[in-house]
Formats: C-alpha cells, structure tokens, sequence
C-alpha cells in the first residue's frame, strides 16, 4: 500500500500517542524539543512594518543553534515571526503560506496581513494551544501596514510595535520608553535592533545576532544578520590538532566513489 | 465496486478494445479553441485562442492560461469547467510536495500526478473524463519542459504541439516552423504565426493568450499590450 | 545517625522540627523541595496576601536613588494604594521591599529592633548599608531554611563614608551588589534598561529620570503598578524620601484609537 | 527519566572541506544494561547521503526503514537521488506528522550535494530543523559533544584531519556518558571515496 | 496560587586544573536566575585561605552561606592551631560540612583548587552531599557536561583506578593551562546559557595568588 | 589583705560595702607579670612581659588575637583569660559571619564586661581573676580598653596592669601626650621602655617581652624574635631622652581618630575601683 506512506492530506497522525502515553506512564518522558526561547518584536513605521528577531534556538539549557531564522516569509509582502516550539512555528508558517499560494491563485490578487492572520489563529485555536506557536506578524497590503501578535491559542492583537517570546519583556521595556509615531526607516530600525538586542543580552532564551526584515509598499528587504553584536571571544593560541593516526583505529574500509555517468544525445562524457 | 448499475464505470470498453468515452472527450477536446505549446532551448511558450462568445463579456474576466506553480503553466482546450478542478487538483498537489521537500516540484512529477487525477476518471464509478487536454510548460533542474496531458490520463513531452481545434493545420504548421536551436523570442513568433493561420476573425492581444518561461524559471503570461506589441513585430 | 531515622519516620518530630529549626540545627530530613506542610495551622507564609509590586534602584554620582510606587494588591485587585514600601534604616540606609507587605513590615521591626539597639550603644559606630544588607541576607536565608520564607525582594542602598551600596535580597537569600537592581517585574522591564543607559557619574536629575523612564513602562505592562511614586535619595548628607507623586503617561497614539480599521476581521 | 536515556546513543556529524563525516557509537543499551556492542544506528540512504538516529531503538528502526522507502520511492519516481536538504525536509515532515505522538528519536543528517557541497542537519523529534555550517549533534551524549566539537571543530578540514577530530571529540564525549560508548564508527565521505572506520574505545 | 522552593539554580560553571606547582581554578561571572541575570559580575569564588580557593555554582544563598561557614571554621581553625588550614584538610572540612546537610543538603557544586603540602598543585571535585575525590581537573556547574570532554582529552589524567597510584597532576604548563581555560570557556558560552559575561580565572602558586578576569559573551 | 568573714561568697557584701572576693580577684591581676598597652592615633600596641615558673618551662603566653582588628593583653590567671578570649573570638566570629564588618571594640568590651559582671553576683561562680587590655580598631579609630574582673572597663591611652605595672605606669604617664602623634615603630619603642620598667633589674631581651601590633592597614600580629630583637638593639642605641623629641613625621594618611581619649566616667573611686 504505497498511499499509506504518502503524507496525502496533511494534517497529523496520532497513532504513537497512545504508546507514548503508555510510556509517559511508566516513568519514561518524551525528550525535550527544541524551542525559540526567543525574542521577536515588530514595529509599524512611517512607510511600513519593520520585524525583529534574534536567532538563538535552545534546547533546554542548551544552545542548540547560534544562528537560526525566525523570521518567515508567508508571502512576497507578509512576514511573521515564530516564538515556541520551532516545529510548530516552523510547520504553521509553512502551511500558511501554502495555502496563502492558493489563496493568491485562487483570487488572482496580493495576499492581505488579515488572510493570513485568521488563518494563523484559525489553526492554532482549533489545537487549543497545543501547536505552542506565539507569533508576531507583519505585512504590506491594499490596505497599509499591518503588526499582529498571535498566541499560541489562537487569540490576537492589533498593534503599532508588539512582542513576543521570553525576551518579550526586555524588548517591551524599549519600545515602551522609545516609540515615537510615524517614526523615519533608520529610527524604526534602530529602535527595533536594540529592541531585540535588549532581548539578547537581558534574556538567557535569546542571543546571538539580530535579523531585521522591513516591509514596506516597494517590497521587502530581509536584512539577515543585521547586528552581529556576540561573536566568539576567545580561541584558543595552542589549538586542537591531532596527528593523523592519533585514534585508535580497529578497522578501515575505503570505498571508492564513482561518479554518476549521464549520457546525452550518444554524446559519452568522458569520466 | 458496487452492484448498483450506476456504480460502474461509464467508461467501457467497446467490444472493438475502444474506451469510446475518452474517445468522445478527446472530441470535446477537439472542438475546443486551438492552444499549441512551444519548448525553446532557453524557454517555453504556450499560446491559446480566447474567443469569447459575445462581446459584451469581459475578457480580463477569463484566463485560458494559468498557473500551477510560479514555474510551470498550463493551456488548455475543451471545457473550461473541467480545466479548472484540474488545475485546481493540481495546484494543491504542487503545494503539497513543496510542503514535504521544500523543493518547487519537478514538471514530470506535477503532470504525472495531473495526469493519474485524469486516468482515475476513465476508471471510476459514476464519473465521466475530463473534456480537457493540457499543455503543461514548466522550466525546472531539468531545462524547460513541455508536456501534453490528455483526458485518457496518457501524457507525452513535447518540442512543439497544439491541441484543440485545426490541431493538424497547426501541427503541421509548427512540424515545418520548428527548430532545435530556437530561441524563446522565435517560439513566441511562432507561436503567433500558428495561432494566426486558422484564426477566424481579426487576432489581438484581447481574444488569444500567451504564456512564456524562460531561463528565469518564472511562467508569466503576457498582458494584451505585450502579445499586441509581438503581433506588431510578427505583421 | 540514629536521630535521622527516628525523624524520618516520626512525622511530627519532624514537623516539630522544622517549625523551630534555626541556622545551626539543620539535622532534620528533608526529603524533597517545594514542601508544603498538611495538617496542623500553618503558622508560615505559604503565599502572600497583598503585594507590593516592582522596587527600582540606581546608584548615582552623590549616592543612591530608590524608587517604588505606593499600590498593594490582594490577588490581581488593586486593594491598597498608599502602601509606603520604602523605608529608612538607620542613618544611611534606604530599603524598599517587593512581596507580601506584611511580611515587610516584620522585617521592619526586626530592623527598627537592631537600629534602636545600634543607636543605644552611641559609640560612633553605626551599621551601614552593607551591614544591614548582610544581616537581612542572614534574616532572609534562615527563614528560608525554616520553610518559612519572608515573600519579600528587598532592594536596599545607602551611603556610608563616601561609599556608595546598593544591593537586593530576594525571599530565598540569593542577595548581590549592583550599580542598578530591581525587584519583581522591574526585573524583566527595568534591568533591561538600566544596562542601557546607567553610567556612573548620573547627576540627581538624570537618575531620577531614569527611574520614571522605568516606571513608565512598569506602569503600561506591570497590571500590579500605580501611577503613585516615592522616590528615596541618599546621599552622604542624609536621606530623603519623596511624597508620593504620580507620572505622564501617553495613551493617545493614533494607532490605539480604533486599532483594528482597516483590518476588519482581525478582531 | 527521559525516554532518551533508555537506549544511550552518541550522534555527531561535521563539516570538511568539500567533505563530511558523521560518526556514532556502538553501544546498544538498554537503560544501564549494555546489549549489544556493534551496534549501528548511521545508516546510508546513498552515497553521499548519511542519517544518524538517536533516541529510542525501536522508532530509530521503524523510521529509518521508512525513511529508505521513501527515498527508494523518490527515486523510483524522479529518477534521481534526493539532495541532502531535500532529504531533510522529508524527514522533518515525517516527524512532524506524528506532532502529537512523535517518533522518540532525533536524527542526524550529513549529505553532499551534486556540486560537492556538504550539508548537515539535525532535528529534534518533532522535526524542527537545525540547519549548521560547522557540526551538529544528537543523542545522550550531546551535551558532551558540543562542549568538545565547539572546542576541537575547525573550519574547511581535510578528510584526514577531519576524521581525527570527529573520532576524537566522538570518544572523548562517550567516555564522559554512561549511555553511550564502545567505541565508534566514523564515515568520511568525500566526493570520490567513503572511508568507514571503526574505532577503539573505552569498553565500558 | 503562588509556590515557593528553597532552592533556586543559579546557573555557571567552574573549572580548576592541578598541574604540578600550580593550580588555576575558574570560574565564569554570571548570576542568573530562569532566564534572567542577575548580575554580571558575581564572583563563584571564594579565597579559603593563601593556598586554597573555592569555585561554587549552584544555589547561590547556599553557596555564600557554605563559604561563610567555611570562613568562620578556617578562622577557629587558626585560633587554635596558629596557621591557616592546608588545602587537602580544607577539602575534608567542606567534605563534612556538607554532609552535615545531608538531608537539607546545600545546593552548592564545588571545585575546590589548591596547592598542597608539598606544593603540588590539587583539584578536589565533590557533589552536593559532600562525596569528595582528589583528582587533577574537574569541572562543576551548568556547564560541565560541555567542558569535561575537552578536559580528558587534552588533559589525560591518569584513572585513579590505577595501581599503583600514577601522578595526577596535568601536563600542561601553567600559562597553557590558563589558555585552555579560556578557550573552554569561550566554547561553553557558546552552548550553555546559563555560563557567560566573564570568567575570573585564579593562579595559585609558589608565589601567590593572582587574578585574572577575561571577557565572555555577554548574550 | 587580711581573712575576714565575708569573703567565702562572691555574692555577700561586706559591712564596708566591699565585695571581698571581687577585690581577691583583683589582686590576682596583681600577680601576673606585667601587661602593658598604648596607642597612638593609628596604632595600638600591646606587650607584656613574659616570666617563666622555672628555668625548665616555657612562659605563658599572654598576647592573644582575637580577630584581625583585636588583640588582648593579659595579667593574672591566664586560664580564665583564655576563656575570656574564646568567648571574644566567636563574638567576632558571630558578628562578621551577620554583618560581615567587624565587632566594633568598644562593644565587645562592653560584653565582656558584661560577662564578669554575672560572676561577681552568683552564688555559683567566682570572678574571672585576669585583667584584659583589650586593643582594637574599628571606624573611630584604635582604641584601647581594660577589662577588670570587677565587670568595670576603661578606656585608656596608655596602661598596664600586673605585677610591677607601677613602673610602667609612671613612664606611661610621663609620655603618653607624646603618644598620639607618634609613628608604629616610635610606638613600640615607647612599649619596650614601659616593659623595661616593670622589669625592674632583669635585662629587657626577646625571652622575656612579647609585642603585638594591630593599626589601620596592619591587622593584629605578634612582632616575631627578629624584629623584636631589632626594636630592643635599637633601644640601645637611642636612649630615652632621644625618643622623647622624636616628633613623630610618617605617620599613616587616613587616620581619623582626632578624638582624645574619654576616660570612663566614675569621680568618686568606688571600692571596686583599682
């Protein structure tokens, strides 16, 4: 049954839950998964809606990536950045943004912020908050400017800066004491970078650089690794090298690689 | 299967081996306005006849050319209805093998997946073929890439062909036309050139359609001005 | 050895145990944290009644800036709202506390207890800030061994010889020196901008600034923040406390007057 | 107890030049009892596409063998092999399917792709991807593992070189977990050669 | 409804390394609690007495509380015996205090680094409960598990399982030590969040004590 | 003194309103050999005079630290002193691990004071017989007490106590306004000369003079033979005439001890007064 193994229609599958569960029981916990503690941060401007985001993804206490990417394009004009369980950020954005594909073939017209929204919240309602994605959303349509914070249970917020994930609050603190109206794209930006590096260095599920993306009436522009405000402080002079023939080897085996051979027209590439 | 005699197929086979049925919506197929298709060595075109039945409708209401991924289009003849659940059926296919690979999916794959959609309605209870023939044009890993889907579910890649009505003048058209080495901008020409020898009527950039992609990857179908510009340059 | 097992299996040994156990008696078996003892009247804070929300602190150029405001909440309402939460202690030293307010007040009194008594020996010796910042550590950290923690984060500063202290305790005893600190939500919105724009040489209305630049934005996020606030200064010459007063706040940007326009369906 | 602790298992796949290796260990546990001790969980999807499987025994089976069927299917149909990035979106999809009632194991990824670019990968077992340009990790041992890669990874090795960093930052990192070890078997795939080897570890 | 534990984890990692005369013992500066610092400069370490310091990580009202305990016991110590303790004997102090709370036990990770009585230097590695071991490095705190792989390879001490008993001291020079030190340092920053902003490394030997403290990721 | 009837109990008080067995306490500080302390307004000094039962033993030692900001002096029963002195130690110990500063010295006087005082009023105890010279520093400055078994403290600038302390008490008295100003090693000299006093016709030397130094910047310490010897060779040299011109110019910077010395209050000598 090769349909079986087809993912056909989407949407989950269910059938390990009840061992799992059973597991669950006995004592045995599923692993930790990784998470964007993350800080994320949007703000509307004067010509448009400027996104933030760090790019720090953790796992537990762990650092799992130095240098991921929050911020997702859902359409040529609509961006959103995903706070939580990477999986479900991740996986929600794309599925948005497939069916905002459809939906712009389907009406043969741009995407608008308020599609993608409600389909955001419609999703994350209907698994009452078990698809842990906290999203800050922001797009250029018809209709201007859009900034929208979505919760992971599907309620939202209308908003001229918003934020969202652990460092919520560090980069709440500055648009609160710094927002201005109608501000210039080099003061936006700027607000917005220290927004989130207010994040990185105030909150521990944060870090690393800063990613700004700017989506204005002419386009987008995806400033990735904006600031790279934390590198590597220190390598060691002496090094790491080893020898070859250092490890302890018990057995070797060499096998030889054969590029593939493609022929074209009668045309037999030489190998 | 059912026992209900409306649960079997209504696709038979004739005692002559025929599957009269697809037979009959490749006649549908026939009688539809001519759509011909062009595979370039850096691009594809495909080109279609919009004739509409009065006037007063509003062509920029009907799109003969669309769509499937942002790389590959499709034209069709015969039923327009039935292009579209197709169309549909395969647009929601490419998303989800883009879902699964993050890849745009390859132009083979979208038309084998079209054409299985076309091949389930010849064998199915209680369905009738689609009426529509497709010309798929896509440029992918593969180069550019033209593919004829026909309602029997049979699909074939092509240099050049054209379906729907004058399907042979037109052929034989291009058959002559035709060159290995040309260049997108001589397939859309000839594409013109073949639309215009069994035209009835005056052509213009509003009653056909024209799809191109090429090196860019991205299928685009041109606007009335520019298929007028091309018809200028053709005259 | 033997008084081990004899109180892990007596339970109310045990019990008895912990109500009384002090710094040094620290025999008795616990077997796990987050403790809450059953039966019997608890004589402990388990949770606090009415809190005060964030204490906010800076060092300046001639001293010591503290901030807080005046609310006390009872659960989420609003219940009190001219709770004085900071306090003089002492010649030179300033405490402000987050937390249970009455818990506060019995800090108070042990501290009211040992100024009096430092007042009495009249040697010219006193307890500065670093003193007393060390005994509440002390306070703090054994009412925690005692599983009967004091709810409070104490932010304390002073001035004493020319040097300038600031510290906090929280209701645990993690205690440490700073040049800014704050307590409760200040933690999370006002640290961040601190370490933004705290330098050393602050004049008196720069860090006063500062502090309701911060307390600004407590009051748009923290729902436990009133828009009345004390500010205390300490300085080599003395302590001041200011009377309650209340800050400008903006609520009139455009995009809050009818936010969802335009987008109708993002409800 | 995490589920993850029931069978120990030590991942680790790194990037050379025009060239990468992934490398685990053998040991099969179950929780402290050791089973077997050549043990595999690296597995070839093609030549130059490798998948490590930590976590749980019985879902690293279950999933790698669905895994080769897909990839099998793939190239049935497409006639080709699948790119490294490819492969993982696939896997990731796979694990996210089961969002709910996931997989108990995390996959390591490493690939080359048609112009020898290396690629790799790690997930957690809901599937979100990891993307790396340096190293990536998985298993009980990880923490070990990114404190020794962080410190002995460099850039733009050689086969060679790679090989003995991987091998030693591998063993080091097993050592120092009770769950994994046994040594270690480390892949190096470069455009025109594989070079497997097993290595001698610590029996304990 | 509000919850309280006593305990509180608040976050670093300490190293020390014995070489054989000296000792450099590390630690990082961060004071954190959840997600949040609370300080950037907050030593972990605590001079015992000229020969001996103490790195801790863990709960820090625990970790101060052990230290002043220590303090208090070194000095009665010197009252009565007229000199400051030696590190090993120190290390059977802090051994016994915690298990002295064996059943309240400190949440303190302690590395304790020294020179001994014949100068050498020595590393002794306990948990929370006071079990103890003599080693020649060891590593404690939110980072351990990142750092301990680096420091067997690059450090092999002999098992002490050995028989008999081989030289524990490392190999490395003092002034490579250090650079180890920071390296792996820098490495754990990069993985660990709760390790970071600086890390006060401590050289003891023959001829005293001294200090360094060297800049790390600060995010 | 001569045996009367109400000297077996500490808490009987005599017709003449004297407290016999506080004064026999008292007069056991007189036995000690010799202690003696002065201060300047950075320094205190303490030393005292070391007087071995036999050829064959050691001498008791009679300097002790307390913490790195006190040390005590002491005469008479050098059993009860270090009673005492353990007790002021863990009070140290205590105050520093509350307050992490240290016990101010005044109080810690007060509280061995205190101390005594409970043995001169229960039936069940006797008084401590030895006599402290407690000196200590803390913010006011260094300062320089006396403890009596009595339960009385005094300040001084300058004192000795034990056997023979007249003597130095009469070259302190002639000095001791010179002392304020002096410098650290000025001060031991004046010290070594007081010490001398009380030897009477013994030959001053290492064996039998032991000297503590504490001051700001300097925590408490006993002088070690080598320099103890070089303070006494350069006694030799200077003769005291010399060190009484001296004008001490090196002292410490940051001293802010101004305050002249309050004597403890008390006009009329009460019986228990020495």
């Amino acid at each position: 049954m090769v349909r079986v193994e087809e993912p056909a229609k989407g949407g989950f599958s269910f059938d390990l839950c009840r061992r799992n569960a059973m597991l669950e029981k006995q004592g045995v916990h599923a692993p930790k998964c990784l998470k964007t503690g993350t800080t994320i941060v949007g703000l509307i401007y004067k010509d448009g809606v400027i996104l933030g985001a760090d790019t720090r993804a953790t796992e537990g206490s762990i650092v799992a990536d130095k240098n991921c990417e929050k911020i997702h394009k859902l359409a040529a004009n609509i961006y959103c950045c995903g706070a939580g369980t990477a999986a479900d950020t991740e996986n929600v954005t794309d599925m948005v943004s497939s069916q905002l594909e459809l939906h712009r073939y389907a009406t043969g017209r741009n995407s608008r912020v308020v599609t993608a929204l409600t389909m955001l919240k419609s999703h994350l309602f209907r698994y009452q908050g078990y698809v842990s994605a906290a999203l800050v959303l922001g797009g250029y349509d018809v209709t201007g400017p859009h900034l929208h914070a979505v919760y992971p249970h599907g309620s939202t917020d209308t908003l001229p800066f918003a934020t969202m994930g652990s460092g919520s609050l560090a980069a709440m603190a500055m648009f609160e004491s710094r927002y201005k109206e109608d501000m210039t794209k080099e003061e936006g930006m700027a607000l917005v970078a220290a927004a989130i590096c207010s994040g990185i260095f105030n909150d521990l599920g944060s870090g690393s650089n800063v990613d700004l993306c700017i989506i204005t009436k002419d386009g987008v522009e995806f400033l990735r690794n904006f600031q790279q405000p934390n590198p590597r402080t220190y390598v060691s002079k002496r090094g790491y090298s080893f020898a070859k023939g250092h490890t302890a080897i018990l057995s070797t085996k060499v096998i030889p690689l054969r590029e593939q051979v493609t022929i074209e027209e009668g045309d037999g590439m030489a190998e | 299967m059912g026992d209900s005699q409306y649960s079997f197929s209504l696709t038979t086979f004739s005692p002559s081996g025929k599957l009269v049925q697809i037979e009959h919506a490749l006649q549908a197929v026939a009688s539809g306005y001519t759509s011909l298709g062009i595979k370039a060595s850096n691009g594809v075109v495909v080109a279609t006849e919009k004739k509409l039945p009065s006037i007063l409708v509003d062509e920029t209401s009907v799109k003969k050319i669309q769509l499937l991924t942002p790389n590959i289009g499709v034209a069709y003849s015969g039923m327009g209805p039935d292009s579209r659940v197709l169309v549909r059926k395969s647009r929601k296919q490419a998303q989800q093998y883009f879902r699964v690979y993050k890849e745009n999916i390859p132009v083979l794959q979208l038309v084998r997946e079209t054409a299985a959609v076309m091949q389930e309605f010849t064998q199915s209870g209680g369905v009738r073929p689609f009426g529509v023939s497709l010309l798929v044009a896509g440029y992918d890993d593969n180069g550019p890439q033209l593919y004829q889907v026909d309602p029997s579910g049979s699909y074939f890649s092509w240099k050049a062909s054209a379906i729907g009505k004058n399907v042979s003048n037109a052929k034989t058209f291009l058959e002559k036309r035709y060159t290995d080495d040309m260049e997108l901008e001589d397939a859309v020409h000839t594409a013109i050139l073949t639309l215009k020898e069994g035209f009835e009527g005056q052509i213009s950039g509003k009653n056909i359609e024209i799809g191109v992609i090429g090196t860019d990857r991205i299928f685009r179908v041109l606007t009335p001005a520019e298929i007028d510009d091309y018809l200028a340059e053709v005259e | 050895m033997a008084m081990f097992m004899q109180q892990q299996t007596d339970d109310s040994s045990f019990k008895k145990n912990m109500l009384f156990r002090g710094q040094q008696d620290q025999s008795s078996a616990l077997p796990s944290v987050g403790f809450v003892p059953a039966k019997s009247p608890t004589t402990h804070t388990q949770y606090p009644y009415v809190t005060g929300s964030s204490v906010l602190g800076i060092k300046y150029k001639d001293g010591v800036l503290i901030a807080a405001d005046c609310g006390g909440s009872y659960g989420s309402t609003l219940r009190y709202k001219s709770v004085e939460r900071l306090k003089a202690v002492g010649k030179s030293t300033v405490i402000g506390a987050s937390g249970e307010i009455s818990d506060f007040q019995q800090i108070m009194r042990y501290l009211d207890e040992l100024t009096l008594k430092d007042k009495m020996w009249d040697d010219g010796n006193t307890l500065g800030p670093k003193e007393v910042h060390n005994y509440l550590c002390r306070v703090m950290y054994n009412h925690r061994n005692k599983f009967d923690p004091l709810w409070n984060t104490l932010i304390l500063g002073g001035v004493k010889n020319g040097v300038k202290y600031l510290g906090m305790v929280s209701m645990i005893g993690v205690h440490f020196e700073e040049n800014h600190v704050a307590s409760g939500f200040g933690n999370h919105l006002a640290r961040p901008i601190f370490r933004d724009e705290w330098k050393e040489d602050l004049s008196l209305e720069e860090g006063i600034l500062l502090l309701e630049k911060c307390f600004r934005v407590l009051l748009y996020r923290d729902r436990s923040a009133v828009n009345k606030l004390q500010v205390a200064n300490i300085t080599a010459e003395g302590i001041t406390i200011s009377k309650p007063y209340a800050l400008r706040t903006e609520w009139e940007y455009k995009a809050f007057q009818n936010p969802t326009q335009g987008v109708e369906g993002s409800w | 107890m995490s589920i993850f602790e029931y069978n120990g298992s030590a991942v680790v796949a790194m990037v050379g030049k025009n060239c990468f290796a992934i490398a685990c260990d053998r040991r099969l546990g179950v929780q402290l009892q050791t089973v077997a001790t050549d043990f595999q969980r690296v597995f070839k999807i093609h030549d130059k596409l490798y998948i490590g499987l930590s976590g749980l025994i019985t879902d690293v089976q279950t999933l790698h063998q669905r895994l080769q069927f897909r990839h099998k299917l793939y190239h049935l149909r497409e006639e080709r092999n699948m790119k490294p990035a490819t492969f993982a979106s696939l896997v990731s999809s796979i694990l996210y399917e089961k969002r709910f009632g996931p997989y108990l194991c995390q996959p390591v990824i490493a690939g080359l792709d048609e112009d020898a670019k290396p690629f790799i990968c790690a997930m957690d077992s809901l599937g979100a991807k990891e993307l790396a340009k340096d190293f990536v990790v998985g298993g009980t041992a990880s923490e070990s593992l990114y404190g020794a890669c962080e410190s002995m990874y460099k850039p733009d090795m050689e086969p060679e070189e790679l090989f003995e960093v991987i091998a030693q930052a591998l063993l080091s990192s097993v050592d120092r977990d009770c769950l994994s070890g046994w040594g270690g078997i480390v892949y190096v795939v470069s455009p025109d050669q594989v070079i497997v080897r097993t290595l001698k570890g610590r029996m304990d | 409804m509000a919850y309280w534990s006593p305990y509180d984890n608040n976050g670093g990692t300490c190293v020390a390394i014995a070489g054989s005369e000296y000792c450099v013992i590390a630690a990082d500066t961060r004071l954190s609690t959840g997600y949040s610092i609370l300080t950037r400069e907050h030593t972990k370490m605590c001079q015992l007495s000229d020969k001996c310091v103490l790195a801790s990580s863990g709960f820090q009202a625990d970790i101060r509380a052990l230290q002043k305990n220590l303090d208090a016991r070194h000095q009665i110590y010197q009252h009565q015996h007229n000199k400051k303790m030696s590190c090993p004997a120190m290390a059977q102090l802090l051994s016994n205090t915690l298990y002295y709370k064996r059943f309240f036990p400190y949440y303190a990770f302690n590395v304790l680094g020294g020179l001994d009585n014949e100068g050498k230097g020595c590393v002794f590695t306990y948990d929370a409960v006071g079990s103890y071991e003599r080693v020649g490095y060891s590593s404690q705190g939110t980072g351990q598990q990142l750092l301990m792989p680096v420091l067997d390879n690059q450090l092999q001490s002999a098992s002490p399982l050995l028989l008999p008993s081989k030289e524990s001291a490392t190999p490395l020079s003092e002034s490579e030590a250090v650079d180890l030190i920071m390296d792996i340092f820098a490495s754990a920053t990069e993985r660990d969040i709760y390790t970071g902003d600086a890390v006060e490394i401590v050289v003891v030997n023959a001829d005293g004590i001294r200090r360094e403290v060297a800049d790390l990721r600060k995010d | 003194m001569f045996r009367n009837q109400y000297d077996t109990d500490v808490t009987t008080w005599s017709p003449a309103g004297r407290l016999h067995q506080v004064e026999y306490a008292m007069e056991a500080v007189k036995q000690g050999s010799a202690a003696i302390g002065l201060r300047s307004k950075t320094h205190v000094i303490l030393a005292s005079v070391n007087k071995a039962t036999s050829e064959l033993s050691s001498y008791q030692r009679k300097l002790f630290k307390v913490d790195d900001h006190i040390g005590i002096a002491m005469a008479g029963l050098t059993a009860d002193g270090r009673v005492l002195s353990r007790y002021m130690r863990s009070e140290c110990i205590n105050h520093k691990f509350i307050y992490e500063s240290p016990l101010p010295v005044g109080r810690l006087v007060v509280q061995v004071a205190d101390k005594a005082q409970v043995c001169t009023q229960r039936s069940w105890k006797r008084p401590y017989g030895v006599g402290l010279l407690v000196g200590g520093l803390d913010e006011t400055g260094p300062h320089l007490y006396q403890n009596c078994p009595s339960g009385n403290y005094y300040e001084y600038q300058a004192f000795a106590i034990g056997s023979r302390s007249q003597a130095a008490k009469t070259y302190l008295e002639r000095k001791f306004e010179t002392f304020m100003t002096c410098s650290r090693d000025e001060l031991i000299r004046h010290a070594l000369f007081a010490v001398k006093e009380s030897l009477q016709d013994e030959e001053l030397s290492i064996t039998n003079c032991s000297v503590a130094v504490l001051g700001i910047g300097e925590p408490f310490n006993i002088l070690d033979l080598k320099s103890l010897q070089g303070f006494i060779d350069s006694l030799e040299e200077k003769k005291e005439a010399e060190v009484e011109t001296v004008v001490a110019d090196s002292e410490q910077a940051g001293a802010d001890a101004e305050a002249p010395v309050a004597e403890d209050q008390g006009d009329g000598p009460a019986p228990m007064e020495t």
